[in-house]
């Protein structure tokens, strides 16, 4: 059952892909329909296999670590897995009605759809640094490929600051890799966790862990290396931006997250962990602060990306040398803020897509009036933007309550005014878009009225955004499972 | 027993579902909205009647789940809570009524009574509540949910207005959480209790605990408006007339009021805060403000204005009743909670008919309005005298039963902030009166509409005297059980001998 | 000091040359350039570190194989976007050509 | 802003800093032995691996699913390249040379070189070589057909070009999960046939890469209709 479970996560993306290369893009629909449906089955599946029975390794080929690759397959993996299932249908069925059919190039859009879902899959599930590497690289490369399709100077341009920025960042990644690799001699990641438990601290290992996470802090566009992200993310189409805020950037977070809570406690230190700290809190501010400036309401979603990333990067200093439960809270709320902040992004980039389909500009003055014609759009906006500001009962309020609890638990206490500063800030820019789309003008129905299934999608995010404050003992009580150490299948 | 657990919920339900219900409504259902709308309140209306009954046999109404780890989604019906529901429930019916009227042909009505009933959701979920991290989370809703209906007009000026009320309730929120986070790391998950967690009194926690206070006064006491946090409420008064009757009345302050009281007793306990020593300052704070919003209002020209600043005082008694040691004096706070929001909405229901019936705002415009519109003068006589503490309307009782209190504290000097207050009070009430009975009327209104039989239009109409009647029977009748004053000695009773 | 541990410090060298080529260098095919040597930098560490020590290890050359795939893929892709930003714009920078994407700026 | 010498010296001493950092690492590590010997345990079990040359047994049995990936990222390359190609450029006749000298190279050329692509493909199994060099080379053909004025109708962006693109990633997915079929894990070859398949899967793999570098190169710059921003005029 495993078995087939996994090859429904790895596998057949890919397989979509293939089939999606051969047909043109309105076939390409139904059989991204289909595809959409047996990964969320597939998705689905392994959470409630993993809620049961806990997680385990998986050795791909029949080869173990450190020869062959392995995936680690528990609960927070299959959680992120489950995110990308929702998130990703959601887009791909927004993309759907979405892109127009008619153009040539737009039959590229599901190939480069499903090998960026599979290379979510791959990195989620991986074990193993270089496998890591590969997916990581697999998905930049058709994120770049989707941030370019069909556009003109701007896109590409953004495109390849996207590239340029991805690449570095993985080759810094990799040098890392290379670095641990010539040290332990293992790919594993649990492999060389294990050995620097009987080993602490070698020479050399400091770098190779400071590379590592300066390259996928470089590809999650952490503060002051976030400036490729705006202007990718704000000139894609939004079920595109979608795809890229909500998912894309979380998966090099993930790795490095992953690598620090494997190896941070050994090899890192307290100033390093103070400094990402810090440059998430300044994150956090300046996102906030450039997304209040904007003009185009696409930026400010694109903006507010950057700020909410910063409190991700939280997780360096609220984990490091601090008591089991206060690192438990900090990994939780992270976890949550990564959830939450992917399905209400993902609602406000596809809300803000049907926003500006329908006033025909990507401006905010434009909205002036909107709120009297389009309230599902505006409205999932809004929601969304709730959970943005943290405001209860969402998602991102758990998740901020959560990290207030960490910080004040670990006597850092110097993180809660970024917490609580950042939800003002981005208070001051969600509200800025309501302030415009209040305004009154002359009564005229001069807007586009989108298709309804365009408006539903965003609503049903945002509303699981909402959702996840309200249940989000039994997301993380799957999160938190006990892992199974002998558990292969 | 089931119904013990679903009452609450229902209760919360019937005006989330109807504001769903009501979003999703074409704009042009104007029958079907307001069957909605009337439903939903008198539903509620139903629901609080009968766990009011139920609190009063001493059912215990809750539901509780693990929301996040360590703290959990409490919801819990006691006397203070039912006080606060019985307050919003009778109140919204009468509002939404008031509002059906009041915008009958206004655009995006369909938002605003989407909002408006979030809104009264919120208030209902803070009344029931079963500890603080439940209760931010619905006060922060309610922030949310009030922000459209303060911006509904949709003017620059509207959405200034707006934006200075979020500025100051966000804040206050960001500050509240802080404490509530603050005090669940120091000591877990409280939930509301009758006579408070911290009676043991440990000195190591002393210093921990007056911070916490302090941030958890500063954070409710955006919403209740106390000085000098209260900058937003005056401005806030450019959203239409049953908005400010709302805000003012029932929801926003008094869910800042409401919050310090469950805040002093039943997370910290009177006597650990009295012990603690915040109280004292807290009651010179109160006192402060009920002076100085009374001061404000002197000078105020736009009737909403002074109405607003007259809230801002009269919203500190609250506080200042709770701040008072002893049982009498704590009754006369939390009658008040009460009693002011009934005065209060009919002073707003009375401007609000004035700025729509003859397109009066100001003071000076209101010269003989009494012999034009008598029923809403009337009432307009009525709050204002109330408000003033003349017997028996409401407002008599509740500085009667201060006083009293008061001087059961040895808290002299409450006595001369009352009278003071209430010569405040007169001195800027009596001139209006004054304009309305006894000046001649101009020969033309600024704005004049008529309505056939009546002064007004019927659904204006009649909420505006129902609360004026009401005003009167809860002074005549305060000493009959379920009367707010024999309800809020209960709850005194309740708390000191827990 | 083996030949292999001169490779991976040369490695080393590459790298920094590369990284200083990809961010100080205005002309995309430069910086395309230099993410090459920086690369081609990783990769001799990656085969020199652990050759120092045991001989020939065939696992990091695979991986290397695998990388120098990845790299050339991406390398493509970055060649094609930039024929195309060139054909469209004219031009041969990232750098902006009016304020229109600044934050605050007015198309 | 700061002047530009100021970045320039800034990023020259991040560069060099980070170079002797990385030297210094580099030094440090290379001072310990490794405590996991990978080589060894790869001799150990090359003799289950099917082909007797440890770097493509390492790519194409330990460690396949990586190199699935990898050709999946190249095909990504392949895709985005042809969704900007003009779908006329083959016929446009400024881009045909007819040079003779090339011309007759090309008779000579093309030939030895895909000889030599076959024999890198099938040495793969013993020594270095295999799918990518043979590809490579492959597309080196095409390139010097190309250039030659050989007009090549198939890697005009149609349904050809893509089956091409995509053949050898399929195959190389249809072996993985029909092997789990087979009873045992992902791309855990049947004992007996691994020989066999990795031969398969390589040839398919020289055919789609060479398809996916040719079709690079071939992507002229531009379609020329281009899709109208979000929010900007239709």
């Amino acid at each position: 059952m495993t078995l087939w479970l996994m090859a429904g996560l790895l596998f057949t993306p890919l397989a979509w892909a293939v089939l999606t290369l051969l047909t043109d893009f309105r076939w390409g629909r139904w059989v991204t329909s289909f595809g959409i449906l047996v990964q969320v089955l597939v998705s689905l599946g392994l959470w409630l296999t993993i809620a049961r029975d806990g997680g385990f390794y998986y050795g791909l080929g029949g080869w173990d670590a450190p020869l062959g690759i392995e995936l680690r397959v528990d609960g927070l993996a299959v959680t992120f897995v489950l995110l990308t299932a929702v998130v990703a249908s959601a887009c791909g069925w927004h993309a759907g009605v979405y892109i127009d059919p008619d153009k040539a190039w737009h039959r590229y859009f599901w190939p480069l759809f499903w090998f960026l879902w599979s290379g979510l899959n791959a990195v989620w599930l991986g074990g193993d640094l270089f496998n890591l590497y590969v997916g990581l690289e697999l998905i930049s490369l058709s994120a770049v490929g989707l941030v370019a399709l069909g556009g003109k100077a701007a896109a590409l341009r953004a495109s390849l600051r996207y590239l340029l920025a991805a690449l570095l960042g993985s080759l810094a990644y990799l040098l890392g890799v290379a670095l641990l690799y010539g040290q332990f001699g293992s790919l594993s990641i649990a492999g060389v966790a294990t050995l620097l438990a009987d080993n602490p601290a070698p020479a050399g290992s400091g770098l190779a862990l400071a590379l590592m996470v300066t390259g996928l802090s470089l590809k999650t566009a952490l503060f002051p290396l976030h400036q490729w992200l705006p202007p990718a993310h704000g000139i894609a189409k939004s079920p595109v931006s979608a795809l890229l805020s909500a998912l894309v950037v979380k998966a090099s977070f993930y790795i490095a997250a992953r690598l620090w809570l494997e190896f941070g406690a050994t090899i890192g230190s307290f100033a390093a962990a103070q400094l990402v700290g810090l440059l998430g809190s300044a994150a956090v501010v300046w996102g906030s602060w450039l997304a209040f400036r904007q003009q185009q309401l696409k930026q400010v979603v694109a903006y507010s990306s950057v700020a909410q990333i910063g409190y991700l990067f939280l997780l360096f200093p609220l984990t490091y040398s601090v008591s089991e439960a206060v690192s438990l809270q900090a990994q939780q709320g992270i976890t949550l803020q990564v959830i939450s902040h992917g399905l209400a992004k993902a609602a406000m980039f596809l809300a803000a897509g049907n926003l500006i389909l329908s006033v025909g500009s990507g401006r905010i003055e434009a909205l002036a009036g909107v709120s009297r014609f389009l309230p599902f759009s505006l409205f999932s906006f809004g929601l969304a933007g709730v959970s943005l500001m943290s405001l209860p009962p969402t998602g991102g309020f758990t998740a901020k309550w959560l990290l207030l609890q960490a910080s004040l638990g670990s006597g850092q206490w110097w993180w809660v005014a970024v917490l609580l500063a950042g939800g003002l800030l981005s208070a001051a820019y969600v509200f800025r878009i309501y302030r415009a789309s209040f305004l009154e003008r002359p009564e005229t129905d001069r807007f586009y009225h989108p298709p309804r299934s365009l408006e539903v999608i965003p609503l049903i995010l945002a509303l699981l955004s909402l959702g996840l404050g309200l249940a989000s003992e039994q997301v993380l009580s799957v999160m938190a499972l006990p892992f199974e150490e002998a558990g292969a299948p | 027993m089931m119904l013990s657990v679903w009452l609450p919920v229902l209760a919360l339900m019937t005006s989330l579902l109807a504001a769903v219900v009501i979003f999703a409504l074409p704009e042009q259902g104007y029958r079907l909205r307001t069957a909605v709308n009337l439903g939903a309140a008198l539903v509620k209306l139903g629901l609080v009647v009968v766990m009011v009954w139920g609190v009063f046999r001493g059912v215990d109404y809750g539901v509780s789940f693990t929301m996040a780890p360590g703290v959990a989604f409490v919801l819990k019906a006691d006397a203070l809570s039912m006080m606060f529901a019985g307050l919003s429930a009778v109140l919204w019916l009468l509002t939404t009524v008031y509002a059906v009227g009041y915008l009958e042909d206004s655009p995006n009505r369909s938002r605003f009574f989407g909002f408006f009933s979030l809104c009264v959701a919120s208030t209902m979920g803070i009344a029931l509540a079963g500890n603080l991290f439940t209760f931010f989370l619905f006060y922060e809703m309610l922030t949310l949910s009030t922000y459209p209906l303060v911006v509904h007009r949709g003017t620059e000026q509207a959405l200034k207005a707006g934006r200075t009320y979020l500025i100051y309730t966000l804040t206050g929120g960001a500050v509240l959480l802080l404490a509530i986070a603050w005090l669940q790391g120091v000591a877990g998950d409280l939930p509301f209790r009758e006579g408070g967690h911290f009676t043991e009194n440990d000195p190591a926690l002393h210093t921990s605990l007056i911070g916490i206070f302090v941030l958890l006064v500063a954070g409710l006491g955006v919403k209740a408006a106390v000085f000098p946090l209260h900058g937003w409420l005056p401005q806030a008064m450019v959203a239409p007339a049953p908005v400010s009757a709302l805000l003012h009345a029932v929801a926003v302050v008094k869910a800042g009021a409401f919050g310090i009281v469950r805040v002093v007793y039943n997370i910290y306990g009177v006597e650990a805060s009295s012990v603690l020593g915040v109280l004292e300052p807290l009651a010179w704070l109160a006192a402060f403000t009920i002076l100085y919003g009374s001061v404000r209002a002197l000078w105020q020209v736009d009737l909403k204005r002074l109405l607003a600043f007259s809230t801002v005082s009269q919203v500190s008694y609250i506080i200042l009743g709770i701040c008072l040691f002893g049982p009498v004096g704590a009754a006369g706070g939390l009658v008040h909670l009460l009693h002011q929001g009934i005065m209060k909405i009919t002073l707003f229901f009375c401007a609000g008919n004035y700025a729509e019936t003859l397109g009066i705002h100001r003071l000076d415009e209101m010269d003989g309005a009494g012999r034009r519109m008598p029923a809403t003068s009337f009432a307009f006589t009525v709050g204002a005298f109330g408000m003033i503490g003349a017997p028996p309307l409401a407002g008599f009782i509740t500085k009667w039963t201060m006083g009293t209190g008061a001087l059961d504290a040895g808290m002299d000097w409450v006595i001369a902030v009352l009278v003071l207050s209430s010569l405040l009070n007169a001195a800027y009430f009596l001139p209006i009166l004054h304009r309305l009975w006894f000046r001649d009327p101009p020969r033309q209104w600024p704005h004049e509409r008529r309505w056939g039989r009546l002064e007004t239009s019927a659904w204006l109409y009649w909420p505006t005297l129902v609360t004026a009647v009401v005003t009167i029977l809860a002074g005549v009748l305060a000493s009959l059980p379920f009367s707010p004053l024999s309800w809020a000695e209960l709850i005194v009773l309740r708390e000191y001998s827990p | 000091m083996t030949a292999s541990l001169l490779y991976a410090l040369a490695g080393a060298v590459l790298f920094g040359m590369g990284l200083y080529g990809l961010l100080r260098l205005p002309h995309l095919l430069r910086k395309l350039l230099a993410f090459n040597i920086m690369g081609s930098g990783v990769f001799l560490v990656m085969v020199g570190l652990p050759q120092h020590r045991g001989g020939a290890d065939p696992i990091p050359q695979a991986l290397v194989l695998t990388g120098i795939v990845v790299a050339i893929a991406a390398t493509a892709l970055a060649v094609v976007l930039m024929r195309r930003y060139y054909h469209l714009s004219g031009m041969t920078t990232l750098e902006e050509p009016s304020p229109e994407q600044r934050p605050g700026g007015r198309r | 802003m700061m002047a530009g010498w100021v970045r320039t010296l800034i990023t020259t001493l991040l560069c060099l800093t980070l170079s002797g950092a990385l030297a210094a690492s580099i030094w440090a590590i290379a001072g310990n032995p490794t405590p996991v010997d990978l080589p060894r345990l790869l001799s150990e079990n090359m003799d289950r691996s099917g082909v007797a040359h440890p770097v493509t047994a390492v790519l194409l049995n330990f460690r396949s699913y990586d190199t699935l990936l990898e050709i999946g990222v190249l095909v990504i390359a392949g895709i985005a390249g042809i969704s900007m190609a003009k779908t006329a450029s083959l016929e446009d006749p400024e881009l045909r040379t007819s040079d003779t000298l090339l011309y007759a190279l090309q008779r000579w050329f093309v030939p030895l070189m895909l000889v030599l692509a076959g024999y890198l493909l099938w040495a793969g199994a013993e020594r270095p070589g295999g799918a990518f060099q043979a590809g490579a080379v492959v597309a080196a053909t095409g390139v010097l057909m190309r250039l030659g004025g050989i007009p090549m109708d198939f890697l005009r962006p149609g349904l050809l070009l893509r089956l091409g693109l995509g053949l050898g990633f399929s195959v190389f997915l249809v072996v993985a999960v029909a092997s789990a079929i087979g009873g045992e894990a992902f791309l855990a070859y049947p004992p007996g046939l691994t020989k066999a398949l990795i031969v398969v899967i390589e040839s398919v793999l020289t055919l789609s890469i060479a398809m996916v570098l040719l079709a690079l190169f071939v992507s002229a710059p531009v379609n020329d209709a281009e899709d109208p921003e979000e929010g900007g005029p239709a």
